[in-house]
């Protein structure tokens, strides 16, 4: 198997439809931007949304790029806390996420959970636990067992995971036990420089997670995960590579988190070398730059996009807002999709 | 001929396997071996291709497992002993015990918990956590003490559309024996009279059930009835069966292996305190284990867990009182 | 002047700090950034190079501590989230609780669970396990409900020489305030009574025991009084207390915010019937969460955990029996 | 940092203490190797031995060349199932060893736990839990106290791992936590082919499980495990890194469990081919053989030290034998050290 080389180049635009993905990813982070900004601001106006707000600010290009190569309906997917940019690409539709933060009846999670944790696993969209590391091997197990119903196809699962997450004894065993059944999975590794508050140094001690790769027996690429063209060349290498049996990808992103944690934290603690690097730069300009740049849009589109955006956005949450929240008295109090297995209260 | 505890296991997930190509088994040494216990012996060439060996992770097996499920399948987990399900607690009580409330999706999986103390198994390789697991909403926790239920209920388990710990024990594995595998009298949820009595109620489950039996055979020689409710499951518990025989006799003693804190009788006298207090000529008792770890000596295991003498001993104090 | 419940935690880790150079701290984001709630802000700075940020290993991280125990250290371990030690579980209730008694080696960690629910947290968040680490033998579980408690046990958890499950509860962090920390009062094992009475006991402990106390308010108006007793901590509960209240009332509540199978209430209603089953002047009453995950919707998480209301209506039917 | 190297050749015998550590190791392996032996009768005999019997056969020599690097009342060893070998080069007396699986009162587990589950902690010897992997952060953490009390000097610390145990999460956590810390720990991973019945191919997907050092960012190593002079090198030169500050040391060691997973399996699923590999060389032959080639022993001297171990296995047994057994009456029922903190028990 082939060891972790770096791909840090641009895409090079050699392939026919490399503009077209460029332009429709480029559309998902936008959209993915701008919903964003509305739920901080949301947030921030206090009473609408309860519980915090995590946004991908930097991250938009990565998760966009990985999105784009999944079909909805074919492809299982199972974002992470950053991956609204993905989410869209994927074919989420927005209102799923602002009716899950509003915690709208309407929701696929009926307001029973918020904000990130949503998903329609029925849909191959899986609905993410807060414990980090846990949702590679449910995708694992998703593909596993269509291949053991002989209707697997060429169809593929990819999961997120952040430099913190990594950590974690859940994520390594489901990475090696997705190598050891050679499962077509990406694994979209977006090392940000931080976990929370905590910096690499204080997370891993290996000078390139990639490095994890070969301990795997999986293959492994770094990419900068600023650049959406190289982004999306990564991506759609891995995906063919993984559609075609070469089992697990490992795709680690190279980006600074341009956010706090969530909109509750000012982030005070990253350093100005870090906002100053390399890494810092945000995805969505240099997209917007390259844009412009290679003449496939002009200002006055990009401009329009934005607006487009917009509207798209303040007519999902003026919808949402109309639409009726969870009523303690109507809800079907039930853990159980057994009815008949459901236990009263034993109260008095 | 006569079939085991432990085959009426091996026998209930060949005949999963055989009417529904949904299921598969996943777990340590399952496969060629046929597992520790022996539980899925030849089942790898009874069923090729649907029974695999996991890596020693526990996290990522039922991690995989729930996927599977979301995907239509019904995975059967086998622990190598309950004990190491406490690495795979998280996926348990967090992931698949909440995807049904969370995201409407049904979670179809068994996982098998080799529970209970043996000889010289000691801390690590005797715990009974079927309490643990019932403390969570949004799983269904069995306990079978018979070799039809071990049969019966781990097929229903896999029947069901939601996550089932299925709590079998060792002590039963080998030398508890049935001439053949009748019918399935009871469903999931519904409570067993072992033996019926008037003067009091053992309400057990699992091994205990046996003791307990014992301990009543014991007192009849005193000219005593001892009742004796096997649960079955401990979550749902058939609180119906609990106080009607708690309104036949009037004394209960709540029986189990585990640690003495909080478990499963714990809920039984509490239930029986609030919902039958008058029914009781006694203050309900419970005996439990030790509040230790499990020891590895036999003459400190034997003290340990309770046995047909101080369930005998307790008994008595009931219906002395 | 006043102080939070929060900042009592963090002065107390001040002070365990201060007196005793074996004292350490080990978790996630406590270091520069003084935790996700600033339990532990500028302590970095008060004391360099003894306050460290974790990974996310929560196994690794409560496995490291209980290393640095066995070499005379005293660690204090902060989850980010109470429901996060799901995953630091085995280590908890495997390697810490089993070690002095396997070994005769005592194992002083303090693990901080900030727990309970909070409008908004969702599933996740807002879990309280209590319950689930007092099954397990070898553990020591507390629950403070006060400021001046939340300072007291903690620098008491820090001194014991066994591991202690400090339960701190995140709705009390901000809005629970104290004018200044008094001496102390009780030792952990010893339960208080938080409000005294005659018609009825509720036993209770961490955030409820301020919803009892509401709803004691409540129905002094229909001249009921209503004794509240705070448990303080639920492993070792202080049986002696609760049973002397319940003789003094002769009536029983129970209550938790944890889920309604097994747990503490069902210890305190099992212990009460079993051992004052006369001094009950009517069926013992439990009152809990519903049987569901945590809802992340304020108007759902408001009716899955017990209030003011259905706390009063509770006393109602138990007063009106 | 260097990436992982492998020594297959033999200790060269350059250094001047090469021949006497050598043959120190032997007689550690040869003791351990009689005294298993003696207990795997015992337990075949039946009535004695309670539970299971764990035995090292073929690890001899990777775990004693790890012990004998380690100093007792100084270094930290973690030791796990194969390890008898290891620890009586540490120092760990045979009779722990009898009285535990005998589960005398006498013995460090009191018939409190039993079999490889022994240890003195407070004397740096850690007694280990079943659940694989659990150990290394609990080494680890002995270490990062030492150093924070001012005390570690150059104390090392050490603990084992199988092949089977790299795929725990709990060992992924520590090893990275280790990593993290720069801890001075060595690490020995004995792949010995199998866990319990498992093979490597069902366990992990990449090449050589020293692929995963890098990952860590740790010294890797691999070794042959069969041949004590390697093992001893590579020990020697591993505890030399680690007390330099090099952090932590990660050496894999191939072999062949040369036994069933217990006394109680025959092991009949190990395939010809591995039996004729070269992994399958008994340790303790080749060392043997080395030993006479050399002219360190003669015949009748390998011979001699064959009886005194018999000897010393068949003292203890006996004398364990007349020591008492617990007995639940007098023992003090109390899991906390804390007395006023523990709770009657609650039945009536
Ligand atoms: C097992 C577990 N421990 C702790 C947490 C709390 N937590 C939530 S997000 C987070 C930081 C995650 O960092 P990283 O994985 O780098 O993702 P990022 O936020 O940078 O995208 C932590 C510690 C958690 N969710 N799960
Ligand atoms: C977490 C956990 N799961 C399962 C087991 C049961 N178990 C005990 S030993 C063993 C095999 C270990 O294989 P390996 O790590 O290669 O060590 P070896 O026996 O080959 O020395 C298993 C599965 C365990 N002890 N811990
Ligand atoms: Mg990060
Ligand atoms: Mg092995």
């Amino acid at each position: 198997m082939s060891l972790a080389e770096t791909i840090q180049h641009s895409g090079t635009g050699q392939e026919a439809d490399f503009r077209p993905r460029f332009l429709s990813a480029y559309q998902h982070m936008l959209l993915a931007r701008v919903l964003e900004e509305k739920l901080g601001a949301l947030y921030r106006a206090g009473g609408r949304i309860v519980g915090g707000v995590y946004v991908g600010k930097g991250q938009e290009a990565f998760s966009a790029a990985l999105g784009v190569q999944l079909q909805k309906g074919k492809d299982i997917y199972g974002p992470l806390i950053r991956d609204q940019a993905g989410r869209i690409a994927y074919g989420e539709p927005i209102l799923d996420a602002v009716r899950t933060y509003l915690g709208a009846l309407t929701g696929p999670m009926r307001g029973r959970d918020g904000n990130i944790h949503r998903g329609r696993p029925q849909e191959g969209l899986m609905a993410m636990i807060s414990h980090l590391g846990s949702m590679l091997s449910v995708v694992a197990g998703a593909l596993f067992a269509r291949r053991l119903a002989g209707r697997l196809g060429d169809a593929i699962g990819a999961t997120s995971i952040g430099d913190g997450g990594t950590s974690t004894g859940s994520f390594h065993e489901a990475m090696n036990m997705a190598a050891v059944e050679k499962l077509p999975i990406i694994v979209s590794v977006a090392n940000n420089q931080f976990a929370y508050s905590t910096p690499n140094n204080r997370q891993f001690a290996c000078e390139n997670l990639v490095d994890r790769a070969a301990g795997y027996g999986v293959e492994g690429v770094t990419v900068d995960a600023t650049d959406l063209g190289a982004c999306l060349e990564v991506f759609q290498q891995a995906a063919k590579r993984a559609r075609a049996g070469g089992g697990p990808q490992m795709i680690v992103g190279r980006l600074l988190r341009l956010a706090g944690h969530g909109e509750h934290d000012d982030a005070s603690y990253i350093p100005d070398t870090a906002k100053k690097g390399l890494g810092a730069r945000d995805c969505l300009a240099v997209a917007e730059q390259r844009l412009l740049d290679e003449g496939w849009l002009n200002a006055a589109e990009v401009k329009e996009m934005y607006a487009e955006a917009r509207r798209k956005v303040d007519q999902a949450v003026s919808k949402v807002s109309k639409e009726p929240l969870p009523d303690p008295f109507k809800e079907n109090w039930q853990a159980l999709s057994s009815a008949d297995l459901v236990e009263g209260q034993h109260e008095a | 001929m006569s079939i085991t505890y432990l085959e009426a296991i091996r026998e209930a997930q060949y005949e999963a396997l055989r009417h529904d190509p949904a299921v598969f088994l996943y777990g340590q040494d399952i496969s060629t071996f046929g597992g520790a216990f022996k539980a899925t012996k030849n089942l790898d060439k009874e069923f090729p291709g649907r029974v695999f060996d996991a890596p020693i992770s526990e996290d990522a097996m039922v991690g995989m497992a729930i996927g599977a499920a979301v995907e239509g399948a019904r995975p059967i987990v086998e622990m190598q002993f309950a004990d190491f399900s406490s690495v795979g607690f998280n996926q348990i009580v967090n992931q698949a015990a909440t995807l049904y409330w969370r995201t409407n999706t049904p979670c179809p999986i068994t996982i098998r918990l080799p529970s209970g103390g043996t000889a010289g198994s000691g801390p690590f390789h005797s715990q009974s956590m079927e309490a643990i697991y019932a403390h969570y909403p949004g799983l269904v926790i069995v306990t079978p003490a018979t070799v039809e239920d071990a049969y019966w209920m781990l097929l229903d388990s896999v029947a069901i559309n939601d996550p089932v710990i299925y709590c079998e024990h060792k002590f039963l594995y080998y030398h508890l024996k049935a001439d053949q595998i009748g019918d399935r009298e009871l469903p999931i949820g519904k409570a067993r009279i072992a033996r019926p009595g008037r003067h009091a109620t053992i309400v057990t489950y699992s091994a205990m059930v046996h003791e307990a039996l014992r301990a009543a055979e014991e007192l009849q020689l005193d000219g005593y009835q001892i009742e004796v409710v096997d649960l079955r499951s401990v979550k749902p518990m058939d609180t119906d069966t609990i106080l009607a025989s708690v309104a036949r006799t009037g004394r209960l003693l709540a029986l189990g292996e585990a640690f003495p804190w909080g478990g499963v009788t714990a809920e039984i006298v509490s239930r029986v305190a609030s919902e039958a207090f008058h029914l009781l000529d006694a203050p309900p008792m419970r005996l439990n284990s030790k509040d230790t770890p499990i020891p590895y000596h036999p003459n400190l295991w034997k003290a340990h867990r309770p046995t047909v003498s101080t369930i005998a001993a307790a008994l008595r104090r009931l219906l002395r009182y």
